[in-house]
């Protein structure tokens, strides 16, 4: 226990660092926050405040799955096609008859298998993750039109509980929302508390390590990708919801929202550094860009100005303070 | 020119470039196209641009190299279709353009809805029911595509005399942005009493919007799709300034026929547009 | 535990590397690996922990037949492998980086860290490693991560423990720790198996020897029946005269000088080099020695002080200004700083003096192929053509690239931290050859390196550095291993 | 001389290696056109190949930049947004009163400062490449659009050079096609035989020890961002000519095709390896697709599939050949 007053001594050095880590982007966020409300005070409103937590569930529980699969150095660019794929097959389960929540069911899991076939391009077929990601966007966005026609799906009937799913609200909060937040905990158990999390972690750091330290590497990345491909079909299923219906297009070019907001949120795009709590702050700032540059009144076109410029500025101070 | 007249109906070959089939219109509006050609026994070849002028100009060379007879040409932009049509032109190969103009290059007829008289429906519709000075949205296509152009520029003849449009912000036709756009407007504009949305996919994403809000805002759409039917008659669209995408399709092979045929057409023939309301 | 391997083959695609090795490891027992860069050392252990599969042969633990799937596999019976390559996740913490792929778990299958800090504080009072359990393994120094895992490996509780160079990062102080616990691993029944390329090491802790060559095992031996001369015939093929050749030094006017050089590791640093002269550089694993070189070449910022080359101040922003005023920097770690491993060896000597071959704007291949062919042949690299790809060269022939590399700028100073690094000892002398043909021809060279015997047998002058300051210098005639060791651990 | 024998012998090994590498690629091409001839021999006809050349032309360009950019182990995703703004800026000029090759040269040269402003984020920064120019293609759409005010830039005039540019033909070969050989002869030569051509290889072969050996990492980075930004604007020159018009919308997700084109000619996305030849086969590997898919009359949807699975296996054949 001697040596217990030292690490001690340090870790207060280390503990104050990774507060800031956190803070960063948090401190964005809250800068972004106060601007806001002070422009347009409308923003605090409770009800606001619903709807903006409504509005980043989907890319929040996308950008959740992307920590996962960016923590193990890779990327996954077909996150917005799984969502579109996956939600047409659920709509079309359910106008076929399905009990709705099941369809919900069968619909994340396909997600989840969709990943899994990423995760099995990366591994077995030793293929970069950007392009096989970007393949199978490709080839997923294909099925989706091939199946739906180009169609929407509608006519997904009025079950209570499948409305509830996208729309509804539970102790005043949105249903999105609480999905959201349930996720989150449940990933950053798994991500900071139990081995699987770990070994998440030590694929990004140092595959070769990791495979030598007798992690199944192979495995824990397929699982990862089946993970995002899972919640992007949850996404899906809420996106489903919310419309009333599947759309074709739905969730294109999300990919570059979530991983954005991963980014925001300080983990790097090299692996094995970050954490789940930082996306959650990451989705929020564009989140609040969203919505608080339409409360503003900012055209759509300078929107993205603002947005590219937001991006750069926050990353940069990022680097500055990690420097 | 080359004497296709001489060929029969049914050695003829359409060629239909579509701008986008990953929107419902453009879908009735290519089927319109198929099931005319074929209930005349021709065939025709589709390819679709996927909202790509580039990757337009590149399909419309490929249906001339597999030497098709006349042109059906859907274009996703009239200022970047020219060449195109330009170089259909220089080999004698008729063009029919569909629902969007061609600035240059000769066109045999353009067949389509008027945009910007649509948008003035809308307006004007909005004005008969709420009256002058109401506070109005309005939700914009793509921005640069003609049809979010001339439906705007329509909607703004009227509406800039006689209403307030306290808000304008770009959903792109898409009904996903159509609803977070629709629910970030009315936390901005709680006062607002109606909302345009230059087609029918985005007034749905609105109307979901407006739904979980709890207030009462018109909506009114524009395409006529059968999504929006249904919503009309569930009472929750206001509006929809219907087009007749199938119909477009119908008298564009008939156009074409007529041309190939040897047979005057008109410059411009329109699509009727017609106001759907719950009491149609 | 007992194990055999009979007659195992081993090949990578065409590359037959393993032609028929045996060995046997006794319970309790200390027992050299010794054999050239390249030899199979590494790979025969790999062999046996199963990372990688045989393709003939057959392994025996306790007298059973068994062949271990994963590294993993082999470590849960046992047997635990503390790699050559440091496997070390930068970003983590010292503590995260020693429980990876084994964390103590409480329920729910929740890790229990408060058992791991215990467990690792263990680990490294046994060591006598007072290192943070928090700090980033990343900005540990080479040496520092090497300790970190050997308390991994010690954490397993083994029955077998193959160290490969553990101590090619360690200093003298580190490595009789390291040595004492060896010795108490022994008396708990515990075989280790110790490749490492430093005789002196093997005499001193070994019970047994094999000498590997080309693939096979030339002999295995009680250390008492047989002494370096023979162990070094054995592993070279032929006899070799002395270890270190003999140096005829006479050097020149000052080259190069520092003043009072400052930066974020070191203070004050003050020395200088003659043209034809070699200055070690010793001091314990962290004291800033590589920093300080860092420093001098540009590569992290220098707060305050002066370098001047051949009397002349210059400054030094970036590697680039370096090597444009003649001076060549061998980095302690060649495949992470050194080398393009994907690059031919031709394309990486090129490096630095590319411009040189192209004149007129294009690179004139046939100058570039004739000089480094004619490198190639001074520097007798071991090779089929100059296309090789490097990361295909042995660790020694690697390490003769790196110097090629720099020896074609026609450099005025050379600064070589660790020069022979893992490099066997025939390799070796061909280095310090090498040396010794740069010097007179009128390079100055500084030479960081924390074997003593090198330190000793190679340099004109010795500085010592301790933390981050230069605590003494030593000419070569009075030049100890123990006077070196006191300045180096701060004392007078 | 002696040793030039015994280099040759083993050349003869990396020569007969580095031709299956070259070959590889070639080969799926080859497959390709026989395919898609035998099944509509019109595709065969020169009038199509030389359309065929044309169409490609656009990606080439693009596709050429990227390969530099990979080789440094980077990656660029705002070309498609960079071709926008410059092709918009040069339309602005040329509606202005600019002779309209002078407008293009400029237009070009904008859009070699667009990309140097990726790569000083990238170097000075110290940003990941993919969230760099992930943040710019935001950046650099949402001016195109305040510049455009999302209207196509239309009334370019009728000069014989500026239409010639994108539309003309040159002893018979479309001048964008000429464009691009001789875009790729240059940077052929740059890439192969030239220090700047090596110190890229170098750069993404490791980039410490590149930098070690005097390399000046920094410049080299934003000059190869420059010329990626510079090759998307003259593509977007071409674009315009042929569209005789700008396109605010234009490029979209032209990176992802670049990108694509990169992969399949055997460039690796972790940099260091890889040929500019192999760029320009995967280039004409989409091409084909693109233009035999049509030709054969297979749906748009259908199209993806295809174009996904054929990303698939074409790049799993690379994985095991060179395995
Ligand atoms: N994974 C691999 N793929 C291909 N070749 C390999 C691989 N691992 C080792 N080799 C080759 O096998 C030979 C023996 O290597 P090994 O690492 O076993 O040598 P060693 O005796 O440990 O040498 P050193 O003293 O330098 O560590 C070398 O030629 C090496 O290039
Ligand atoms: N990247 C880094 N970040 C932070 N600290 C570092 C880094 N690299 C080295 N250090 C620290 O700087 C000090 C000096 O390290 P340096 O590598 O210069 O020592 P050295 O004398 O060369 O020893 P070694 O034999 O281990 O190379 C050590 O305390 C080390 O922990
Ligand atoms: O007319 C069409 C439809 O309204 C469609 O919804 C969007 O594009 C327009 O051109
Ligand atoms: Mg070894
Ligand atoms: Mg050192």
């Amino acid at each position: 226990m001697k040596a217990n007053s030292e690490v001690l001594q340090t870790s207060k050095g280390n503990l104050l660092q990774s507060v800031t880590q956190k803070l960063g982007p948090f401190l964005g966020l809250l800068i972004l926050v106060v601007f806001v409300s002070v422009m347009n005070p409308s923003f605090l409103e409770p009800l606001n405040i619903l709807n903006l937590l409504r509005q980043v569930s989907i890319n929040a529980l996308i950008a959740f799955g992307m920590t996962f699969v960016i923590l193990t150095g890779g990327i996954d660019l077909s996150v917005g096609a799984i969502l579109a794929l996956s939600s047409a097959l659920t709509a079309g389960m359910i106008v076929s008859g399905f009990d709705p929540m099941l369809a919900i069911l069968i619909g994340c899991l396909l997600g989840a298998i969709f990943g899994a076939v990423n995760g099995l391009l990366i591994t077995k077929g030793k293929m970069a993750p950007f392009i096989a990601t970007l393949a199978t966007m490709t080839l997923f966005r294909g099925l989706t039109l091939v199946y739906t026609e180009g169609n929407p799906i509608t006519g997904l009937g009025d079950n209570i509980l499948f409305q509830l799913f996208g729309r509804g609200y539970f102790l005043g909060i949105p249903v999105p929302a609480v999905t959201m937040i349930v996720t989150f905990i449940v990933l950053y158990v798994l991500l900071h508390k139990t081995p699987f999390g770990r070994q998440t972690y030590a694929i990004g750091g140092n595959e070769k390590a990791a495979l030598i330290s007798g992690i199944k590497v192979p495995r824990v990345k397929v699982l990862i990708y089946s993970l995002s491909g899972f919640l992007a079909a949850l996404s899906g299923a809420i996106l489903t919801s919310r419309l009333n219906s599947a759309q074709p297009t739905a969730g294109a070019s999300y990919e570059l929202d979530a991983i954005a907001a991963v980014v925001l949120g300080g983990t790097s795009l090299s692996g094995g550094k970050g954490r789940i709590f930082g996306t959650m702050i990451g989705v929020l700032i564009i989140g609040v860009l969203n919505n608080g540059l339409n409360l503003l009144g900012v055209s759509s076109f300078y929107q993205q100005v603002v947005k590219g410029i937001v991006i750069i500025i926050a990353v940069l101070l990022d680097r500055k303070k990690s420097a | 020119k080359p004497d296709q007249g001489e060929k029969k109906i049914e050695d003829l070959k359409i060629g239909l470039s579509v701008s986008t089939l990953n929107n419902p219109f453009f879908v009735s509006l290519k089927d319109g196209v198929v099931k005319e050609a074929e209930a005349l026994g021709i065939e025709v070849k589709v390819v679709d641009a996927q909202d790509d002028s580039a990757k337009q100009i590149n399909d419309v060379e490929d249906l001339i190299q597999q030497g098709v007879d006349v042109l059906l040409i859907n274009p996703t932009d009239s200022a970047a279709i020219s060449t195109a049509v330009q170089s259909a032109n220089s080999i004698g190969i008729p063009v029919i353009t569909l629902d969007r103009s061609a600035d240059k290059g000769e066109v045999e007829a353009l067949v389509a809805s008027d945009n910007v008289k649509g948008g003035e429906m809308a307006a004007k519709y909005i004005v008969q029911q709420l009256g002058e000075g109401a506070l109005v949205a309005e939700l914009e296509g793509v921005p640069g595509a003609s049809a979010t152009r001339e439906r705007g520029k329509g909607f703004h003849n009227i509406a800039d005399e006689k209403l307030q449009v306290v808000a304008k912000q770009a959903a792109d036709f898409d009904r996903t942005k159509g609803l977070t756009v629709m629910e970030n407007i009315i936390q901005a504009n709680p006062d607002i009493k109606a909302v345009f949305a230059h087609n029918d996919e985005m007034a749905l994403g609105a109307i979901e919007a407006i739904n979980s809000s709890g207030k009462e805002i018109m909506v009114i759409g524009f395409d006529g799709n059968d999504d929006a039917l249904k919503a009309i008659e569930a009472g929750q669209l206001e509006a929809t300034v219907a087009q007749q995408p199938d119909l477009i399709g119908q008298l564009a092979v008939k156009a074409g026929l007529d041309v190939v045929q040897g047979k005057k057409v008109e410059e411009n023939i329109p699509a009727p547009l017609k106001l759907v309301t719950i009491e149609e | 535990m007992h194990i055999t391997m009979q007659g195992i083959y081993k090949a990578f695609g065409t590359n037959q590397v393993l032609t028929g090795v045996d060995f046997e490891l006794k319970e309790g027992e200390v027992h050299a690996l010794m054999g050239e860069n390249g030899a199979g050392k590494s790979t025969m252990m790999n062999v046996l922990t199963g990372l990688h599969s045989l393709d003939q042969g057959k392994i025996f633990v306790d007298g059973k037949e068994m062949y271990f799937k994963n590294p993993k596999e082999a470590e849960q019976a046992g047997i635990t492998f503390i790699h050559q390559e440091l496997n070390i996740w930068p970003e983590m913490s010292v503590l995260d980086n020693m429980f990876i792929g084994k964390e103590p778990k409480k329920a729910f299958g929740l890790v229990d860290s408060a058992k791991m800090k215990s467990l690792a504080q263990e680990q490294f009072a046994r060591l006598d490693v007072s290192l943070p359990l928090d700090k980033e393994a990343g900005s540990c120094s080479v040496g520092e991560q090497q300790m970190i895992e050997i308390a991994k490996a010690l954490l397993t509780k083994a029955k077998v423990i193959i160290m490969d160079e553990p101590t090619a990062a360690l200093t003298e102080r580190e490595i009789q720790k390291l040595f004492e616990v060896i010795a108490s691993l022994k008396k708990e029944g515990v075989s280790i198996v110790y490749i490492s390329h430093r005789m002196e090491e093997i005499f001193a802790i070994c019970d047994r020897i094999t000498v590997m060559r080309d693939g096979k095992t030339v002999d295995t031996k009680a250390i008492p029946e047989t002494n370096f001369e023979e162990v070094v015939r054995k592993m070279v093929g032929r006899e070799l005269t002395d270890r270190f050749p003999k140096r005829d030094s006479k050097p020149g006017e000052t080259v190069f000088e520092v003043k009072n050089l400052t930066g974020k590791a070191f203070r004050d640093v003050s020395f200088s080099v003659r043209s034809g002269e070699i200055v070690g550089v010793s001091g314990l694993m962290g004291a800033g020695r590589t920093e300080i070189m860092r420093g001098i070449f540009g590569l992290d910022p220098i707060a305050s002080g002066e370098v001047l080359l051949n009397g002349k101040k210059v400054t030094i922003k970036n590697a680039n200004q370096a090597v444009h005023l003649g001076i060549g920097f061998i980095t302690e770690d060649r495949k992470d700083e050194g080398l393009v491993l994907d690059f031919s060896i031709k394309d990486n000597i090129a490096l630095p003096s590319l411009y040189s071959f192209a004149p007129k704007g294009l690179i004139q291949e046939k100058a570039e192929k004739d000089f480094v062919d004619m490198l190639i042949k001074r520097l007798t690299v071991k090779t089929e053509s100059a296309e090789t790809r490097v990361g295909d060269l042995s660790g020694g022939n690697q390490q003769k690239v790196v110097i090629a590399k720099w020896i074609g700028i026609g450099p005025k100073e050379l600064i070589l931290d660790e020069p022979t690094r893992g490099v066997d000892v025939g390799a070796k002398r061909e280095i310090y050859q090498l040396m010794n043909e740069l010097t007179n021809r009128g390079v100055a060279i500084i030479m960081v390196s924390s074997e003593l015997p090198e330190v000793l047998g190679m340099s004109d002058r010795i500085l010592v550095v301790h933390e981050g300051k230069i605590a003494g210098e030593l000419p070569q005639e009075t030049a100890t291993q123990e006077n070196i060791m006191t300045l180096a651990t701060g004392g007078q």
